[in-house]
């Protein structure tokens, strides 16, 4: 059993936001090809903000809700995208569902993974087969829950999560989009990966790494 | 890429800087350029706020003041400004009746406004959607707001100046939204300064049908036809969509893109209200130009705004902004 | 060519038709569209009376109203309107007062609006050319009159809506064009319907300095430059030609040339503004947009008229036309 | 020696029209050079419009000063470029010219002809050298004034003016327009004729044939 503190938390935005910069270009193409090839630049962004924002924090003075907060705040107002109000809402809603703690154990995490996914959903109003990051955050979500209830850590739930997310955003490629500003382009969104999706493959792929390597 | 500027990263703040340095008499800029403001606020009357992408320009710094905005929080080009901005400009702005937020209708800007009023109190919003490019079918996401987002403004801001509390006003703007139908055409794409490059490739003889305002695709692209069959198609989207509603006045609004020129604009005004007076509309009130704008896109749009009286005097009360101004 | 249009032929008289439709409640027109003219007449005023080519909308059709053109003569696109358009304006507007013509200085239209005059009784006449792109020097034809032509007609037509005669505005007139510099960069080219193509060729790096409103040549072809470069060289080329001038109250317009937004114009307005107050230039007015264009060029010009206390309160005197309108 | 009467100069100016309609191609293409490449379509059309209003006039009961008054009148409101002004000042001084003549002999063409070009240099005000119409239609007038001093008949003293706006027109070439629009282009005029000097030799060459053939 991992204990995550403030200060992995902070390590973890720190992953996220690296690997976000790395895959920048590729998520500004996708988005080029169904959206505003903006997805990159808004990405990185966002998570370099919350990196930098929650690095400013005293992190023995800090518990893991206020982090959340402060890393989803940093992120909204950094990113005018869709993606700025669907982050901001999974952390926001992350440190919802872990207030009260000073530290996470392991269903900690999977609550707080969770809570992000629901609130992606909740403020997008996306359901899965719409083409949106939703196909990548929901069978994530499910899927560590239920790895979880089997019994696995922490890293087994990420792992199980990170394959249910590249699955699910490689099905996209065959959804049209509805949701989005892909959804406009009716059924020449056909044949190409949501980079909604794309981007949350690389953000839970991230997290796992930060939480449990 | 052509364009007057500096750099990539400072088009939008200098941009800002001139147009509040050249309406001073009426404008105040927010700190960090999160928002422009009227300089005189009248205490009591509700609060309006707009804004959305840059690139639309006018649209929304340019409809700042009386009789319309008291606040817009200009994005980044073509990208939804953060609620930090609507925050900021809210609290600025409110002096106790409340705020409205008038939204366009994009995801963007609908989730970044929607989670500004989760953040405040006594906020309410009208989301504009007037575009019937995109038809409403199966896409959830709904129509696009465009160039009658200003005719919601416009009227919703007289009302507000006229004294109108928070929840009539809201459902006035809902009334008028409800009442206003809009479809665009592109003869050329825009050009997105930190893109350097056009947004789509088109054709010498090729435009594109039902074009949203960020240029995004429309219902499709056809080959270059002439004006009259240009607005007839167009108007034809616009009526067929009204239904029974298309009878009676109307407020009738060509719109340029901002790369087409007024004598363009006024020859489409003129076919499009011959269109419209054949099927029982009444052109009463008019406006053509480049109001509602896709950086430097080649192109315009069609609005019919059906009114009754009091949109009417709404629409003719004065109005004092960068942009739009009569009666004062 | 993309152009709203629906024959070469007809493009000119369908967009002014579109236009009077569009302003019915202050305009009429002509017969055989030789004339736009103000609705309401004000017997004893002296009739200012405009007009050139078409395709610089909004001039001069966009002027004509209370406190400015009592009519506007169109000419085909780029070219002077005919003595009879002159002289049925005349008739149709002229109270007994005498009438004033604004002329921008390009042969064609001196030698058409002269005739018009000799075949009148009671003209005067103003001959515009605040163009500092055309040096002096040895070309007799002399400058241009561009965008501060604007200018000339707002303060002459408050003036006039004032009741001064025809001498004084006249000597009014000749004043505020010599108070006047211009200056335009051309970043594209325009397409003259009848022409079907760009008048020139211009690269993608390329901008025209100094460029006339028809697409003439100016002083030099040039890499495109930085927008500060590019308002530091007309700036200094309008002080230069100010001289000592160059001192006290001004207004600044920075204006469109018909393919150039408006987010682009206010940040050349930002670093034209920023360019003159260091001079020792303030900047107490402003205008910024496309007024004075050259169909679907990308490109701007810079004007300075320098204000003393009765031009300033001409050019804040009401105006309602269809492109200026403020104080009613 | 001829006679002129009003049929005749009705006559001629068909046969400019006709001149002007052949050559407008190779105007507009001159003046595209230097200009705005619209002087052959202007010349046509106040050519054609002049013809026309005189065709309708009753040839028995005009006098030649109404019907070249009628003619600049008619060519002055079709064009509105430069020419329009410049031809329709040259008839009617033309006009002028011959006030009170029912028919006109040699001599009163050729100050009809003189007027013309004293007409268009007054609206004008270009001096010979400026690389104008005024390059050919002053030596022409010049030359028509000696030949008829010197004995020539019209027939004769037409020919001069024709050769000598030729060479007038030639010489445009190596002028720097110095007025109308191609005075803009400083040196760059160099080398290019003078599309109104060019299509003064196609008048002046059409009213000789009219008048004298
Ligand atoms: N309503 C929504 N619900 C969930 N995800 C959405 C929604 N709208 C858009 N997205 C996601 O956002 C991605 C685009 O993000 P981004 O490019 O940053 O924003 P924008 O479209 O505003 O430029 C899409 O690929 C999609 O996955
Ligand atoms: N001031 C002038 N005096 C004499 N001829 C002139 C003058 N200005 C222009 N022209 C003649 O007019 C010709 C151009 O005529 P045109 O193309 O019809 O007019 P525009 O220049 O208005 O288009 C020139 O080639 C020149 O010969
Ligand atoms: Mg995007
Ligand atoms: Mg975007
Ligand atoms: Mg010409
Ligand atoms: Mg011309």
């Amino acid at each position: 059993m991992t204990t995550i503190d403030t200060a992995r938390l902070a390590r973890m935005f720190a992953t996220i936001a690296t690997a976000m910069s790395a895959d920048r270009d590729r998520l500004c193409a996708l988005d080029g090809v169904i959206g505003d090839a903006d997805h990159g630049i808004a990405m990185e962004l966002g998570f370099s903000a919350a990196r930098d924002a929650v690095a400013a924090l005293d992190a023995g003075a800090t518990d893991p809700t206020t982090l959340l907060n402060t890393a989803a705040k940093s992120f909204l107002n950094a990113v005018g995208a869709s993606s700025g109000p669907l982050y901001a809402t999974a952390f926001m809603r992350g440190a919802a569902a872990v207030k009260g703690k000073t530290t996470l154990d392991d269903s900690d995490v999977v609550s707080l993974f969770q809570a992000m996914a629901k609130g992606i959903q909740d403020r997008g109003k996306a359901e899965p087969g719409e083409k949106t990051m939703i196909d990548a955050w929901a069978p994530a979500a499910q899927a560590a829950g239920e790895a979880m209830a089997s019994g696995k850590d922490l890293a087994g739930s990420l792992e199980a999560a990170a394959q249910a997310a590249k699955a699910g955003a490689e099905a996209t490629k065959a959804m049209i989009a509805t949701k989005g500003r892909a959804s406009r382009l009716g059924e020449r969104s056909l044949g190409h990966m949501d980079p909604g999706a794309a981007s949350a493959v690389t953000v839970i792929e991230a997290m796992r790494t930060a939480l449990t390597d | 890429m052509k364009k007057f500027m500096n750099s990539v990263d400072t088009v939008l703040i200098e941009s800002l800087d001139g147009f509040v340095a050249a309406h001073a008499d009426i404008l105040l800029l927010g700190d960090e350029h999160k928002f422009i403001r009227r300089k005189t606020l009248r205490p009591g009357k509700v609060a309006l706020i707009s804004g959305g992408g840059s690139g639309h320009e006018p649209l929304h710094g340019g409809f700042v003041g009386h009789g319309m905005l008291d606040a817009a929080c200009p994005g980044q080009v073509f990208t939804s400004p953060t609620p930090d901005q609507m925050l900021a400009a809210a609290q600025a702005v409110d002096t106790g009746a409340g705020c409205l937020f008038i939204v366009k209708n994009y995801e963007g800007d609908v989730m970044n406004f929607d989670m500004a009023a989760e953040m405040s109190e006594g906020v309410q919003q009208i989301v504009t959607n007037d575009d019937v490019a995109v038809e409403n079918s199966s896409y959830t996401t709904g129509r696009r707001g465009v160039a009658g987002t200003l005719v919601v403004e416009k009227i919703v801001g007289a009302a507000a100046e006229h004294g109108l509390a928070l929840a009539p006003l809201k459902a006035l703007g809902d009334r008028v939204n409800t009442a206003t139908r809009s479809m665009g055409v592109a003869l050329t794409s825009c050009t997105v300064p930190a893109a350097g490059k056009p947004t789509f490739d088109i054709g010498d003889g090729e435009m594109e049908f039902g074009v949203g305002i960020h240029g995004e695709p429309g219902r499709r692209r056809d080959t270059l036809k002439s004006a009259d069959d240009i607005a007839e198609e167009i108007c034809a989207a616009i009526l067929g969509d009204l239904g029974d509603k298309a009878k009676g006045p109307a407020l009738l609004f060509v719109n340029g893109f901002g790369g087409t020129p007024l004598m363009e604009l006024y020859l489409m005004y003129n076919s499009a209200r011959a269109i419209f007076e054949k099927h029982g509309v009444a052109v009463t009130r008019s406006l053509v130009g480049s109001y509602v704008t896709s950086l430097d896109m080649a192109g315009c749009s069609i609005t019919l705004t059906m009114l009754d009286d009091e949109t009417t005097k709404f629409w003719d009360a004065p109005v004092h902004t960068a942009a739009l101004r009569w009666g004062m």
